[in-house]
């Protein structure tokens, strides 16, 4: 059962991901990556990450995605087509990421012993409340400092998105001179 | 489904990844490429907590972390790309070469 | 105990401190409160940290460490935040320079304070997770800045680059994580040390080491990772290159160092070496970039290319004399680069920043042309400039494991560096300029940063405490 | 012996440095002429602190070896606590023979250029800068000679490189004077890079910087080991005399890192005098003389430092006869004089062999040589501007006939020429008698055939230059020529030196100048033919410099004969012997020796460096075309090299 649900998912995940860096429509891309997100999302959930699933549709597909599809709107026309890449470019990404998957798929052959695979986690593991105790924890567990420190990071994006993204309006740019006009 | 597996699976997303950000034209596709390697990723992470003998929920905690931080980036990639695009009216990364040499 | 950690918590509340003035105070001169606020918060910051006893260890939560090396780079970090503030006022007023008036100056000053942070962070870290929110929030606001010309189209193109292959570079080092994570089963330091102690040669790790290493060698611009640098270096302002350059390279450093001195100190011996190779390939790359270069900031991104790579030879020698070389000689590559931008500032205020602009310097200022000359002799190791004390050490610590080839190379590097700084000497005293120049305005921000810069170049050479100390520290 | 002077000998250093900042800071702008009375009013002091040192500690040569005149600690690399050794750098001042004998000729040098250059810079609008530069350098070199470790004298050398470089640079308007200062930084730093990692070699493994400790015997032993030095298991020992000898290579201008020397001379007249007799240049031969207990308990580096010095000296000697520019041949002299002081010492030995021979001579001659050659190559570039001065231009066949407008410049300049060519009882005879002597002791039959030969050939362009720049025609229409007081002034007390110095001052050298070593040293014989022969070589390149370029007849001898027909050519033997002398060593020697040699030179020593500048500039293009501006493409070479690295580890 659980097998079969990992292939089907796999499956899909592979080939939604593949539409993602091949399809022309650029808001077809946008949606493939959601459904290939989708597809990674329940993989987590099989493999007892409750929470992380959770964040996954929560941020990832729910703002990021959305935001790219967003910012698709924003910068392309409806069904607009994206220029092709060169053969030769094509060709040359195909074989540099054959290359890599080659170098993944013999590094896992040879040495993927090495990883002692004991234990399976349980759905504890990765519930929102284990997930929500070691995150909040000042103790020797805690990660509570990343914690702060990302909603830091956070506030930063947003001061400096809105920064970069804002629109130079004239009314901002000639407040005196328009004042000594008057 | 063994370690293995997943491990391949999420190889094959970062390849995939890997793929479109040197091939695709579009800044935002190259974006996108890239959502599909940090995905990867998680999927690493989510493998080895599943699997591994050692802290899961460390495991499953750190790609939320990587969640938000990859919002951020995009946040950050896309409102770069808006000014671009009001300035230069083109996403073409080709076109992105008046600094050389 | 919190003393500990009150300069890093100061940081975000003094960038906080800055984005409220901008809002609720209205003033003619808004932009130099602006500036004038947070350079002195900076220097708050900088007191209270090398008033921090420099000989203990403080843990923080368990995942935030302090001590005398962590305070050291923080110490670097926070006078970089400090000299670039400074160097940005000179850009944000009116005809500061000939690209432009730098706007949002409270959103640009707390984009750097939050880069600052996420650097203190990227020492202090004593987990994976701390460690990479920290490098994120130390290169993300840098997206930005890059693009802070937002009518310039090279600046975003430039900011673009950088975020494409800075973005790479994160699920690369994620990647590698997620190896560590696989191999170790924790996220946490000490959790590493112990495994590396007992399985010092496992593939997973080791692996995931490269993924590690790669990245940070995006951070320092190493080859084959330094292609971004002299694109971004020229996109970005003037400024944020500063910060770019010295604050950026001395993470990446840190970065490096608080891994290989800690988790990895075990396994240390099988990173150094190939680590110098890369760093001498890196220094011939940038020098020979830097030989033909018209554009100032593109010239000082290979220069700093070359110079991350003398840096980073020291870690080849593995011994003690590593890490107080390293950092006594950020402190003066910090001095000497920030001294050179403030030149670059000043020119650019009514001509581009490039290497014609120079033409008749010695001519309009006799003072600035003889400092530059300083600088770069200190750039180049000509004794008894604080460039060379702080290359000897480099030079001497690499040679601690015997590798003379090495230093030998890195010595005639050295000398090909001084070919391409003599350039630029020439243009300021011989060529002669095209047309009638302006006179050059220099405010007294810029002069008394020069000063106290230049006077850092000359002194840090001369006098004799300031290594000891290091050493002391660190050793 | 502790005196007044030589604890305060810090004033020696101190004087130079603040006519530098004096000067430049204020004076200079002002008025240079305020300038040049400070400059020479402080050198003075300096000269005056180093003749009173140099006749306290001479007098009591017996009792110490050396002084410590002060010394304080400046940087530490390493303490004992932490790193479990100590690696200190001090500062400070070393007086012993050689350096005292340098303080004096440097200081007495500079003195001297200081006052023949109110005369020569007094038409420049930068005079006061001149002067600013002229004290760094002096003070540059009195440091070097002064220090009492390497690490100090390496700061010092890399000023005198630097200084080097603003003044060759003086004349920065000219695009030849330009290139020149940085063609000389360059190539000597090219040599101190293999200086530096000798540097950190030696420090390295005898945990000091002090050339005291350095010379004990000890120190060699640590040294003399094999280990692991980056190319391979080497000789520590070797390995790290060599390395440090190389950068006195480039420094002294020995083949081949001498490509800077001759365009050296773009610099004003004095600045070229200074650079020749007594500072820079001399600076490799100082070196090896400093450490030569060290370099001579290393029999290749021994034999490097010889052979080097005796090609260079053969080298430039011939280079030198085909020159036809002043300057460049008092440069070419300067090498082959700087080739002789250099395998003086590479002949000599301080380790016992298996007769008991200990053979030092090398070391005092070439010291001695070394003071002798800063007197007269002073005075001649000192003559040589002078005469550029009256006839605006270098190239000697512009001279002639300043016999009878310049007297006093005339016999300096026979002195120095003849000092030079070591002719009884002038100053180079000396030295050159007892350098030539120390290599036949020490059993280098080649070096010996070499110096007696160049000896031979030097007074032969000496006086090439000097018959062709004196006497005969005036080749140029000359007005007002005269000899300025402030230029000849120092030209006539340099004659002094040169004429007589090496008579009187040759007992010193030889009792006084031992290398700081506890060893007992033998005399050895003096073969009386000797100093015969030397002279008589000396003699015969004279006379036939004076039969080539002093009787001014050829000309007017060849006309007569096609005048009387192919009949008295043959009854006029002597002509017919005159001719076919001329062809053979004009056509032949000329031709098919000294000038093959000048093209070696000029095209693949300088060739070379060329090349290597080429290929740089090359490297740059190759670095400039990969940055295309392409990110995808950066994207593949961070893949590329990432995937590299992956698999080079598994």
């Amino acid at each position: 059962m659980i097998d079969t649900l990992f292939i089907i998912l796999s499956l899909m995940i592979i080939f939604f991901a593949t539409l993602v860096v091949t399809l022309p429509n650029i808001l077809h891309c946008a949606l493939a990556l959601m459904a290939s997100l989708f597809g990674s999302a329940g993989l987590y959930i099989l493999l007892n990450a409750e929470m992380t699933a959770l964040a996954q549709v929560a941020v990832y597909i729910g703002g990021v995605v959305i935001f790219i599809i967003f910012a698709i709107f924003l910068t392309t026309r409806m069904g607009e087509k994206t220029t092709p890449s060169s053969l030769p470019k094509i060709g040359w990404g195909l074989v540099l990421s054959s290359f890599a998957f080659a170098g993944f798929y013999g590094f896992y052959a040879k040495y993927l012993n090495s990883v002692s695979t004991t234990g399976y986690s349980t759905a504890e593991d990765g519930s929102m409340s284990a997930v929500g105790k070691i995150l909040l924890n000042t103790g020797s567990e805690g990660l509570i400092i990343p914690f702060e420190i990302v909603s830091v990071l956070l506030l930063m994006t947003v001061i400096g998105a809105v920064v970069i993204a804002r629109a130079e309006t004239k009314a901002l740019n000639c407040d005196s001179e328009s004042q000594e006009n008057i | 489904m063994t370690l293995h597996r997943l491990l391949l699976l999420s190889a094959v997303n970062f390849c995939l990844g890997m793929y479109g950000m040197v091939v695709r034209r579009n800044v935002i596709c190259v974006l996108m490429a890239m959502e599909l390697m940090f995905n990867a990723v998680i999927i690493n992470f989510i493998a080895f907590a599943h699997y591994g003998n050692g802290h899961a929920t460390e495991g499953s905690i750190f790609p939320i972390f990587i969640i938000a931080v990859t919002a951020c980036e995009m946040a950050a990639a896309l409102a770069i790309i808006l000014t671009m695009y009001r300035k230069m009216h083109k996403l073409d990364v080709h076109r992105l070469d008046s600094l050389n040499g | 105990m919190l003393t500990f950690v009150t300069p890093d918590m100061l940081l975000p509340i003094l960038a906080l401190l800055v984005l409220s003035i901008d809002l609720f105070i209205e003033s003619k001169n808004k932009t130099a409160i602006l500036f004038d606020t947070a350079a002195a918060g900076v220097l708050l910051i900088i007191v209270l940290l090398f008033n921090l006893p420099h000989d203990q260890e403080f843990y923080y939560l368990t995942n935030y460490k302090v001590d005398g090396l962590r305070l050291l780079f923080k110490e670097i970090f926070a006078i970089s935040l400090f000299f670039t503030i400074l160097l940005g006022k000179g850009y944000a007023r009116k005809n500061g320079n000939w690209r432009g008036i730098l706007k949002y100056d409270s959103e640009f000053i707390a984009l750097l304070i939050f880069c600052a942070f996420g650097m203190f962070c990227v020492v202090s870290a004593q987990e994976l997770i701390t460690l990479f929110i920290g490098l994120e929030l130390a290169t993300i606001p840098m997206y930005f800045l890059t693009a802070y010309y937002k009518k310039d189209q090279s600046s975003l193109e430039g900011a673009m680059k950088y975020i494409i292959m800075g973005s790479l570079t994160s699920a690369l080092v994620l990647l590698g994580y997620s190896f560590w994570y696989g191999a170790v089963g924790c996220l946490r330091y000490e959790a590493i040390l112990s495994f590396v102690q007992t399985n010092p040669d496992n593939p997973m790790f080791l692996a995931g080491a490269i993924f590690v290493f790669a990245a940070v060698c995006f951070k320092l611009a190493m080859v084959p990772f330094h292609m971004w640098a002299p694109d971004v270096y020229q996109a970005a302002p003037t400024p944020v290159t500063a910060f770019l350059s010295v604050a950026s390279k001395s993470t990446a450093i840190a970065f490096v160092i608080t891994l290989l001195y800690g988790p990895l100190a075990p396994i240390r011996h099988v990173f150094t070496y190939p680590l110098g190779i890369l760093a001498c390939i890196t220094m011939t790359v940038g020098n020979l970039g830097a030989m033909r270069q018209y554009e100032l900031r593109r010239f000082m991104a290979y220069s700093s290319i070359a110079q991350a790579g003398y840096i980073m030879l020291a870690l080849v020698g593995n011994g003690k004399m590593a890490v107080p070389s390293i950092i006594y000689y950020l402190f003066i590559y910090l001095a000497t680069n920030f001294c050179l931008f403030f030149i670059i500032s000043v020119i650019g205020q009514k001509r581009p920043e490039e290497f014609a602009s120079l033409r008749g310097l010695a001519k309009q200022s006799p003072a600035l042309a003889g400092i530059l000359v300083l600088c770069l002799f200190s750039l180049a190791g000509i004794p008894p400039l604080a460039g060379f004390t702080g290359k000897f050490m480099l030079f001497a610590s690499a040679a601690e494991g015997g590798f003379y080839g090495l230093v030998i190379f890195a010595a005639l590097n050295s000398t090909v560096s001084l070919y391409y700084y003599l350039l630029l000497i020439k243009e300021a005293y011989i060529n002669k300029p095209e047309e009638d120049l302006e006179s050059l305005e220099i405010t007294f921000t810029q002069s008394f940063s020069i000063a106290i810069l230049t006077l850092a170049v000359v002194i840090l050479g001369l006098i004799p405490w300031f290594s000891s100390i290091i050493t002391k520290i660190v050793g | 012996m502790e005196t007044f002077f030589t604890t305060n000998s810090w004033v020696i250093l101190l004087m130079p440095f603040l006519v530098f900042l004096v000067n430049g800071l204020f004076l200079g702008k002002r008025s240079w002429r305020a300038a040049a009375y400070f400059a020479v009013a402080c050198m003075s002091v300096a000269f005056f602190f180093a003749i009173k040192i140099a006749i306290g500690f001479f007098s009591h040569v017996h009792e110490h070896s050396y002084i410590k005149g002060w010394e304080i600690e400046w940087l530490r690399f390493a303490s004992a606590d932490i790193l479990g050794f100590d690696l200190v750098a001090n500062v400070g001042m070393l007086l012993d023979p050689i350096s005292i004998m340098m303080l004096v000729v440097v200081t007495a040098i500079s003195v001297l250029v200081n006052i023949y250059s109110i005369g020569y810079m007094k038409e420049d609008p930068s005079a006061g800068r001149f002067f600013s530069l002229l004290s760094l350098f002096s003070f540059s070199m009195l440091g070097l000679v002064s220090s009492t470790n390497i690490f100090q004298m390496f700061v010092f050398w890399e000023l005198v490189g630097a200084s080097s470089y603003l003044l060759i640079g003086f004349w920065y308007h000219k695009p030849s004077a330009v290139s020149a200062s940085k063609k000389a930084f360059i190539v000597t730093r090219f040599a101190d890079a293999f200086f530096l990692a000798g540097i950190i070699a030696v420090s390295y493994f005898t945990q000091t910087f002090d050339f005291i400790e350095l010379n004990k015997l000890a120190t060699v032993e640590t040294l003399n080991r094999y280990a692991f030095l980056g190319f391979g298991t080497v000789n520590v020992l070797t390995v790290g005399t060599l390395l440090i000898f190389a950068g006195g290579w480039g420094k002294s201008a020995m083949f081949p890192l001498h490509i800077w020397l001759p365009d050296a001379m773009e610099g004003p007249t004095p600045v070229s005098s200074i650079i020749h007799s007594a500072t820079m240049v001399v600076a490799g031969i100082y070196l090896t003389a400093r450490l030569f207990p060290l370099f001579s308990h290393s029999p290749l580096t021994m034999d490097v430092v010889a052979y080097v010095g005796a090609f260079t000296a053969l080298f430039a000697a011939v280079i030198a006869v085909t020159q036809n520019d002043i300057k460049r041949i008092l440069a070419f002299s300067t090498l082959s004089q700087l080739g002789y002081m250099l395998f003086s010492l590479g002949v000599s030995k301080m380790v016992v062999e298996e007769g008991g021979a200990i053979n030092s001579l090398g070391y005092s001659a070439s010291m001695f040589h070394v003071f002798t050659h800063a007197a007269f190559k002073c005075m001649l570039f000192l003559i040589a501007g002078q005469v550029i001065h009256v006839v605006h231009s270098n190239n000697i066949w512009d001279m002639g006939g300043l016999r009878k407008k310049m007297p006093f410049t005339y016999v300096s300049c026979l002195i120095a020429c003849l000092a030079i060519g070591g002719i009884w009882p002038f100053a180079g005879f000396w030295s050159k008698d007892e350098i030539i002597l120390a290599s036949l002791q020490g059993g280098h039959t080649v070096i010996f055939a070499i110096g007696l030969f160049v000896g031979g050939l030097t007074a032969f362009y000496m006086f090439r230059l000097f018959f062709v720049t004196f006497h005969g025609e005036s080749r140029k229409e000359l007005h007002h020529v005269h000899e300025d007081p402030f230029m000849t002034f120092p030209i006539v007390v340099l004659a002094i030196p040169s004429a007589v110095g090496g008579y009187f001052a040759k007992d010193l050298f030889h009792h006084a100048f031992v290398p700081n070593m506890p060893l007992h040293i033998h005399e050895l014989s003096h073969p009386h033919w000797l100093p015969w022969v030397a002279t008589s070589m000396g003699l015969s390149g004279i006379i036939l410099a004076y039969f080539f370029f002093g009787r001014n007849k050829f000309t007017q001898a060849s006309s007569i004969a096609k005048a009387m027909g192919p009949l008295h050519t043959v009854i006029e033997n002597k002509f017919y012997f005159d001719e076919f002398y001329l062809f053979m060593t004009h056509k032949v020697a000329f031709r098919f020796v000294a000038a093959p040699i000048k093209w070696f030179d000029r095209k693949i020593v300088d060739g070379v460096m060329n090349l290597t500048g080429f290929l740089l500039h090359a490297g740059g293009a190759i670095v400039r075309f990969l940055q295309t501006g392409q990110v995808q493409m950066y994207l593949s070479v961070m893949i590329l090299g990432l995937l590299y690295f992956c698999y080079r580890v598994f």
